[in-house]
């Protein structure tokens, strides 16, 4: 076997004034070699993204210091490397891929430029002809349309996925012998994702390039992983051929990470068929104008026609990628936004045209849970003030009040001291439990959960999603569910609709709509979900 | 330069520099600058410009519209008059050749110098001169008094022109001589007709400077070139008489609002001549190479203080009688001048040295105690006292603390409002009570020429809200004695209204003189053969 | 982006309507009086009265307000009270040492403060952020006649290489300009240049936060690369924003300066207009800096548009 | 302008870290003990500051006159100390009315979409004028008392404020647990008090910094432009102004304001640079305009 394109031998990284946790990465060695897929997985913490940067030599040093340990790419040591060398391996000999592609590309510079950049600050020789004829070959090595045109676009010109198969094939300009991809599809939707994969594996294979793949999604990792490297808490706890370690994991946390992980297995309805309506929503359509002094308005609808029942303790589930309309609908039906047209009935009265001052009814009897717990939570108040909130709105007293939070907080599994606290003390999991009792706490009929454990690690959506459903049958809830993660909608959901541009183009039993897909979007997007078929059948067995 | 140096290293000692660290960055940036930019950034100064700054910019260029110093002083570069004054203020022809009185001592008629011209071209006829005299006497006090006593003014030819009075009048000379504002200048009659209630922007006189009216720039610079078609007269120029010779080509009055810049740019040399130098600086100027500080003048300034007789507490003769024991004449000199050079105390209402001087009236000092009895005698209830003081202008505003403190130390309540000078101007024409933005003390200063005698000398008319001077003192009396001096021909008796008339004038505290100041001239040393007089006039004036 | 222009400028018009509304009412409620200030110190109070008839001030307000209108709207912005002088030809005399003076210290500022600030950003928390933002400070800290009287001492009297006060054209030639606008210029472009430093410094550091520049770096190029190409390219729409807004803040520094080093400027002009109470001339001065303090507005808009493709109106 | 970032960091936390940070330490001292001297100056310095004599005139610093006397044989040590209180109280009053105005028009216009259009106009307007011109015209009207110059020091700074405000108005609309709380039937007037105003405190108390400071210095520009305060109520301002006349002759009578008005300014700017790098590490420039 050849040489590792690159070899990490104990590696440590020290967090810097750190307070429970001194070191971000301890003592982790792994190599990589030339035309390998190694992915290296973990939650958010596990140190993943820092192992990364150390290679880089693109540590925050503010607040991170490799303290010992070598790193060796095709035999040269970077450890104590001049940043002058380190600066000429990094886009020639090593090259890395980033996460957001929204953002990884210089919003004011051409896209082509970008490209060429890379080109013109390593390879001294090359003629300006020379380079541009590169560039162009290399936007068409990543399957860009039109390179002679999208050259000359600015970053904001492309979409998500088009971004990055330009910081791809800015990775790829050198034809570095190491690319690091730093979650480089979590962004994106499944089915770009699923065209990325492909793209750089297919790259890879051709430039026989070795690439430590960092990701969250063991889907990912099914998909295209020579090897995977289990990381938890800046330590290495397993590492395989990528099929063993998912299909045969040694380590707890491994397994713990599986088991979490959703099946795209839909299961039967768990409600009575003739649970009595609480919602319906028919025609429902939100139309943004663009208004203009000197033009005609332009309009876009962004929820087209949308109709649905919601029975008691049923969930529904809108599935759909991004820009499909389904937060718009959400808040529609939440009324946190006025509805264009359409109706939606609650208790046999239309709320879709009330105004806001006598929707104070309607509100009590719908709650909503939002996407970031980090955000959905006033910083600066305590989680008493936090749940109590909407209690004192409707009148409730402070005993009362303080009664109904305690028997929340029993519900959602959070001790009784924490009502003092602040959200910053809490984690991720936990906040968004506080926000399912803020919602609970006005004793709504309908949830509407947006997106509500899209920002969480498996292992907390998991717990997050067992939640839900276990206070769907304990309180007879109707909930809307709202997500772009398949297997997340298949794990909860009775019914599902999947939204494509504003309208549902699919609606049925979550059962029937997994196992045979009728609608060719449904089709495509259940395709796309990466590791599908290897997860799928690991499940089986 | 060395006491700059060293004033300016204490400056620098308290921002943290050293010395020796200046010195390098000034060798670096001095070898990197030198000459050549400064060079020529003078290089247009040359002998035949005169730079002058006067104690404000020209704005205003109608000198029968605007009653103020600087618009005179512009007059006298600009236009002629009939008569000047001589040092001793006799008045003496100046565009008039001859002149005669009937013997009935009713018409007196004038015959004008052959070939003076307007700097419009057209020559100068009597017509223009009785149109001129005819706005000024609408406008000028004396002049009022004059046009009251005139029966008819007459052409009789283009250079001969008559002033016939309806009873015998000693002051009509002095009056069409006068060298305080307003100057009876003469203009061309198209524009001597306009009203005096209204501004004649265009300036055409036949004096020994041509205005250049396309580089005016209000508030500015004025520029003035040599009018070539003057013709002089030959009789050596003393005060506002004699031969005004042009002998430099161009003077360009620049328009300073600070006259600290002002002392700086003739310390520079970017200026030959600053009329008002702040007396402050004077030490500096005169050990300044090649700036000569000197009273050329000879004609003082009187500082006044007046007392507001409509709202209490200075409507009680009383509590006004105790203001004017309060103040120390000599507190106020030495706040606002400084340097006892340029100081002198007076109390005469009349001009120290000047024909009516007198000490008639006034009282021995200040006398706190006695003050303070008055103040109690006049039942002064602790109102408020509100005095104006003009913050922008120094020589205005170093009076009012002083008074100020006068006060307080009798016990009385005293607020200093401070506000620009043209704030002062109108704020002092209020007569509401203090509540509605009125006021009790204000203060001002007098050219001497300006108070000389009674007539002119606005503080004793006694008017009161009729007509007389801010702070509307009211009085009969005074009114009356007014009057018989205006009338009164005979030298002695006018002395004797004189002395009446200050008497009553202390006794009511009209207003309180408050001392007498110089202000010297501060020029280049090779300006030459400045004179003296009641402003700076710059005939005769050359540069070496 | 014309259209966007055009909007721009028609919405900003009830802006300048009101401010010469609220500047005309202002104005004749303050007790200040022209006719006074016009008859001169020493004039008596009958003269005063006489002058204020004849000026039509005891008209009604809303007349006096009309009569302006009417001649606004026809170009006219009417002639001084107290210089007889029409108001747009003072204006027009006072422009180029103000447009002078704002060049030069726009150019002066722009050109040492930006670099300066990119150092301070780049050498994050080491002396050489220290030092810049220490003299940024100094030069918000100290009022600008302070400078400008110490600048005097120092330059022009002391040591004798620059003029003490006024102003030459560049018509004069370009030495005499230089020398009488130098001090000024550093004057004025201490406060401005602080401002621009502190702004590009700040701007810079929020930019340096960016993945594109994590990107950049991967990328392997030079530090001053990414600080000037990727980091100061990102950046220039904030600053230019801030350095528009700061356009306007130069008026009123002018104001002091000009005082100051006696330029003949339009802040001088406007103090004197003030104090004197010649109501035309505020009014006027008034409109036109609107109008211009609108036109830097829209002129940073379309810079802003330039350097940052993403913006499109 | 990330609110939520800055907002996320423990309170307790950033409290220590404000002590930790050198500019905020070296500012804070400064301006603490200069406002401990003003307030006790009676105690400590018995002199009057307005004590006129006359012999006494242009004095250099001596044991009897530690920083020398003016033109009036005023003590300029009294002045200056003097002066502190009123420079201090008017950068503080100032700041505060233009904070709480500034603030409201901005939450207002922030929250209402509909008075948006109307009350950014007028703020246009304001700003349209130059702000020192706009003190001088109000001085000019009322005359100059403290209570006017604070008004007309204020009404300038205001526009700026507003903007500030309105700006994270607008992206704190947009937070989820403001949604959250409009989802709960939380009144207009709750949101605005418990979830909006709260977090405009750090950027404003950074503003307020700078609006403090920017009021002595404009407060001194009056005085040199003759629309401050009369020389009975000294301030550092209008002492430096009535003692440039004399700067070549007696350089000590501005230099001592001078110093003091530079120090203050120094330690507030330098207290605003510093809670801005605690407070939020990842602000811009956030609308010192």
């Amino acid at each position: 076997m050849s040489e590792p394109v690159l070899q990490v031998r104990a590696l440590s990284v020290d967090i810097r004034g750190g307070g429970d946790r001194t070191s971000a990465v301890a003592n982790v060695s792994f190599d990589v070699a030339p035309g390998e897929m190694v992915c290296l997985v973990g939650e958010s913490g596990s140190g993943k993204s820092v192992t990364a940067s150390s290679v880089m030599g693109l540590l925050n040093t503010a607040n991170l210091r490799l303290s010992e340990g070598s790193i060796k790419l095709c035999g040269e040591e970077l450890v104590g490397a001049s940043k002058a060398r380190l600066r000429e391996l990094r886009g020639s000999r090593m090259a890395m891929v980033f996460q957001e592609p929204m953002t990884a590309l210089n919003p004011v510079h051409r896209v082509g430029d970008q490209i060429a950049e890379v080109l013109r600050t390593h390879s001294r020789g090359m003629t300006r002809k020379q380079i541009r004829a590169r560039v162009l070959e290399l936007m068409r090595d990543v399957y860009l349309p039109e390179p002679e045109r999208l050259q000359y676009s600015y970053p904001n010109q492309l979409s998500g996925g088009q971004r990055q198969r330009i910081v791809i094939a800015m990775a790829l300009a050198l034809k570095p012998a190491l690319i690091i991809a730093d979650e480089p599809t979590t962004a994106l939707d499944v089915t770009t994702q699923a065209q990325i994969l492909s793209l750089l594996r297919g790259l890879q294979t051709r430039y026989k390039t070795g690439v430590l793949f960092i990701t969250h999604d063991l889907g990912v990792v099914a998909e295209i992983a020579d090897r995977a490297i289990v990381m938890q808490s800046g330590r290495i706890v397993e590492e395989g051929p990528a099929l063993e370690v998912l299909t045969r994991p040694k380590h707890r946390y491994t397994r713990m990470l599986l088991d979490a992980l959703p099946v795209a297995v839909a299961r039967p309805p768990r409600f009575e068929p003739d649970a009595p309506i609480v919602l319906a929503v028919k025609d429902l359509t939100k139309t943004y104008d663009e208004r203009s002094l000197f033009r005609k308005s332009r309009s876009t609808k962004a929820v087209d026609g949308v109709s649905f029942d919601l029975r008691r303790g049923e969930i529904v589930g809108v599935v759909g990628e991004s820009g499909s309309g389904k937060s718009t609908l959400a808040r529609c039906i939440a009324r946190l936004i006025t509805v264009s047209d359409g109706r939606v009935e609650a208790s046999g009265s239309d709320v879709a045209k009330l105004p806001n001052r006598s929707l104070s009814g309607y509100r009590r009897k719908l709650q909503m849970v939002f996407q970031d717990p980090y955000r959905s939570l006033n910083p600066r108040m305590t989680v008493a003030q936090l749940i109590g909130e909407g209690m004192a709105n409707i009148g409730l007293s402070q005993r009362e009040a303080n009664e109904r939070t305690r028997r929340l907080l029993d519900l959602i599994g959070l001790d009784h001291s924490v009502t003092s606290r602040y959200p910053h003390q809490f984690s991720g999991g936990q906040r968004q439990r506080i926000c399912i009792a803020r919602a609970l706490a006005m004793e709504p009929e309908i949830l509407i959960a947006d997106e509500a454990v899209s920002a969480l690690d498996v292992s907390v959506q998991a717990q997050v999603l067992d939640l839900l459903e276990d206070l769907r049958s304990r309180l007879n809830l109707a909930v809307i569910f709202i997500t772009h993660d398949l297997r997340v909608a298949a794990r909860i959901c009775d019914t599902v609709a999947v939204m494509h541009r504003g309208k549902i183009v699919e609606y049925g039993r979550a059962v029937d709509v997994f196992a045979a897909p009728q609608h060719e979007y449904t089709k495509q997007l259940f395709a796309a979900a990466p590791g599908t078929d290897v997860l799928g059948q690991m499940v089986r067995h | 330069m060395k006491s700059v140096s060293r004033i300016f290293s204490h400056a620098l000692d308290l921002t943290g520099w050293s010395i020796s660290r200046r010195s390098v960055l000034t060798g670096a940036l001095a070898t990197a600058l030198s000459g050549t930019l400064l060079g020529s950034a003078w290089a247009q100064d040359d002998r035949k410009t005169l730079r002058i700054v006067q104690s404000t910019a020209l704005k205003v260029v109608d000198p029968i519209f605007q009653n103020a110093y600087p618009v005179r002083n512009h007059g006298y570069l600009v236009f002629d008059t009939l008569f000047g004054v001589d040092d001793k203020y006799r008045p003496q022809p100046q565009m008039v050749k001859d002149w005669s009185l009937s013997d009935d001592k009713l018409t007196y008629s004038f015959t004008l110098r052959p070939g003076l011209k307007f700097h419009d071209g057209t020559f100068v006829k009597s017509g223009d001169c009785v149109a001129s005299i005819k706005r000024w006497g609408s406008r000028d006090t004396m002049g009022r008094i004059l046009m009251d006593r005139v029966a008819s003014m007459n052409v009789v030819d283009d250079s001969t022109f008559t002033i016939v009075l309806k009873e015998p009048y000693g002051m009509v000379l002095d009056s069409i001589a006068k060298p305080g504002t307003y100057v009876p200048f003469i203009m061309p009659k198209r524009l001597a007709d306009t009203p005096a209630d209204q501004q004649v922007t265009e300036v055409v006189g036949s004096g020994p400077f041509r205005f250049v009216a396309g580089e005016f720039q209000p508030g500015v610079r004025a520029v003035y070139e040599k009018f070539a078609d003057y013709i002089p007269r030959s009789e050596p120029p003393v005060w506002t008489s004699g031969g005004k010779v042009a002998r430099v080509d161009r003077i360009e009055w620049i328009g300073m609002p600070d006259s600290q810049t002002a002392a700086n740019a003739l310390m520079n040399g970017e200026v030959d001549f600053v009329e008002m130098p702040p007396l402050d600086m004077l030490d500096i100027l005169e050990q300044t190479q090649g700036v000569v500080v000197k009273d050329v003048m000879h004609v003082g300034y009187n500082n006044a203080v007046y007392p507001n007789w409509l709202n209490p507490p200075f409507n009680n003769q009383k509590i006004r009688q105790a203001l004017l024991l309060s103040l120390n004449q000599k507190d106020v000199l030495a706040a606002q001048v400084g340097n006892e050079k340029y100081y002198s105390e007076c109390k005469a209402m009349f001009v120290c040295g000047s024909p009516y001087a007198t000490d008639v009236g006034a009282p021995a000092g200040p006398d706190i105690e006695k003050a303070k009895q008055l103040l109690k005698e006049g039942g002064y209830k602790g109102e408020k006292v509100v005095i104006l003081q003009a913050s922008d202008i120094a020589m205005h505003g170093a009076v009012s603390p002083v008074v100020a403190q006068a006060l307080r130390n009798i016990g009385m309540n005293v607020e200093v409002q401070p506000m620009d000078i043209q704030t002062l101007f109108t704020r002092r024409g209020n007569q509401a009570p203090i509540a509605e933005n009125g006021w009790s003390i204000y203060n001002g200063y007098w050219q001497s020429v300006d108070i000389l005698n009674p007539i002119t000398n606005v503080g004793v008319s006694g008017r009161g809200k009729n007509g007389g001077w801010f702070g509307w003192a009211e009085d009969e009396q005074l009114v009356s004695l007014r009057q018989d001096f205006i009338k009164e021909t005979d030298e002695t008796k006018r002395k004797q209204i004189v002395e009446k008339i200050q008497k009553r004038a202390y006794d009511l505290v009209t207003y309180v003189p408050a001392g007498m100041f110089n202000v010297p001239y501060a020029y280049r040393d090779n300006v030459k053969g400045l004179l003296s007089g009641p402003g700076p006039v710059f005939w005769n004036v050359s540069k070496d | 982006m014309l259209r966007f222009l055009i909007k721009r400028l028609i919405a900003t018009l009830p802006v300048v309507v009101g401010v010469a509304i609220v500047v005309f009412l202002i104005l004749r409620l303050a007790p200040g009086d022209p006719a006074a200030v016009l008859a001169g110190g020493t004039a008596t109070p009958e003269t005063v009265a006489e002058i204020r008839q004849k000026l039509g001030l005891d008209a009604p307000l809303l007349t006096q307000f009309f009569t302006w209108a009417g001649l606004v709207l026809h170009g006219n912005l009417g002639t001084s009270i107290i210089t007889h002088q029409p108001v747009w030809n003072l204006i027009l005399q006072r422009a180029e040492p103000t447009l002078s003076l704002g060049a030069t210290t726009f150019v002066v500022s722009i050109v040492f403060a930006v670099p300066l600030g990119v150092l301070a950003a780049w050498y994050h928390q080491t002396w050489v952020d220290r030092v810049v933002m220490i003299i940024s400070v100094l030069g918000f800290s100290i009022p600008a006649f302070v400078v400008g009287y110490l600048l005097v001492y120092l330059f022009a009297i002391d040591l004798k290489w620059l003029p003490v006060q006024g102003f030459a054209n560049i018509s004069r030639g370009i030495g005499p300009f230089i020398s009488y606008i130098t001090l000024p210029t550093i004057t004025l472009s201490l406060f401005y240049g602080a401002l621009i430093a502190r702004i590009t410094r700040a701007s810079i550091l929020e930019v340096l936060g960016e993945d594109y520049i994590r990107t950049a770096r991967a990328k392997g190029l030079r530090e001053s690369t990414v600080m000037t190409r990727h980091a100061l390219r990102v950046a220039a729409g904030p600053i230019i924003s801030i350095v528009g807004i700061g356009l306007a803040m130069l008026i009123s520094g002018a104001l002091i300066t000009e005082s100051v080093f006696n330029l003949p400027g339009l802040g001088r002009l406007t103090v004197d207009a003030v104090m004197s109470r010649d109501y035309p001339v505020i009014q006027g001065l008034i409109l036109v800096l609107s109008l211009v303090y609108i036109l830097i507005n829209v002129l940073v808009d379309i810079a802003y548009a330039v350097v940052d493709p993403r913006i499109r109106y | 302008m990330t609110v939520t970032t800055m907002l996320d960091r423990p309170a307790a936390h950033s409290a220590k870290t404000i002590w930790r940070n050198t500019t905020v330490v070296i500012g804070m001292t400064v301006m603490v003990s200069l406002i401990l001297i003003s307030v006790f100056v009676p105690v400590i310095y018995g002199v009057d500051p307005n004590d006129i004599v006359p012999i006494q005139r242009l004095k250099p610093p001596s044991v009897e006159h530690i920083f020398g006397t003016d033109a009036f044989g005023r003590d300029i040590a009294a002045r200056v100390l003097y002066g502190g209180r009123v420079s201090l109280l008017m950068g503080a009053l100032v700041a505060f009315f233009a904070i709480t105005v500034g603030t409201l028009i901005g939450v207002i216009s922030g929250y209402f979409r509909a008075l948006d259009q109307v009350l950014m106009r007028i703020m246009d307007g304001l700003m349209v004028i130059p702000g020192i011109l706009l003190a001088i015209a109000l001085v000019a009207v009322s005359g100059a008392s403290v209570r006017t110059l604070i008004f007309a020091i204020t009404v300038p700074e205001i526009p700026r404020v507003a903007r500030l405000v309105r700006g994270i108005v607008l992206s704190l609309r947009e937070e989820a647990y403001v949604e959250a709380a409009i989802g709960l039937g939380t009144p207009v007037y709750k949101i605005l008090w418990r979830h909006i105003l709260p977090n405009t405190f750090g950027p404003l108390i950074v503003q307020a910094t700078y609006v403090a400071a920017s009021a002595v210095i404009t407060e001194a520009a009056l005085s040199f432009l003759g629309a401050g305060l009369s020389t009975d109520i000294p301030t550092w301002g209008n002492i430096i102004a009535e003692g440039r006349m004399y700067f070549r002759i007696a350089p000590w009578i501005i230099a001592f304001p001078g110093l003091f008005l530079a120090m203050m300014v120094l330690s507030i700017n330098l207290l605003g640079d510093g809670l801005r790098d605690v407070l939020d590490p990842k602000s811009s420039f956030s609308g010192r305009t």
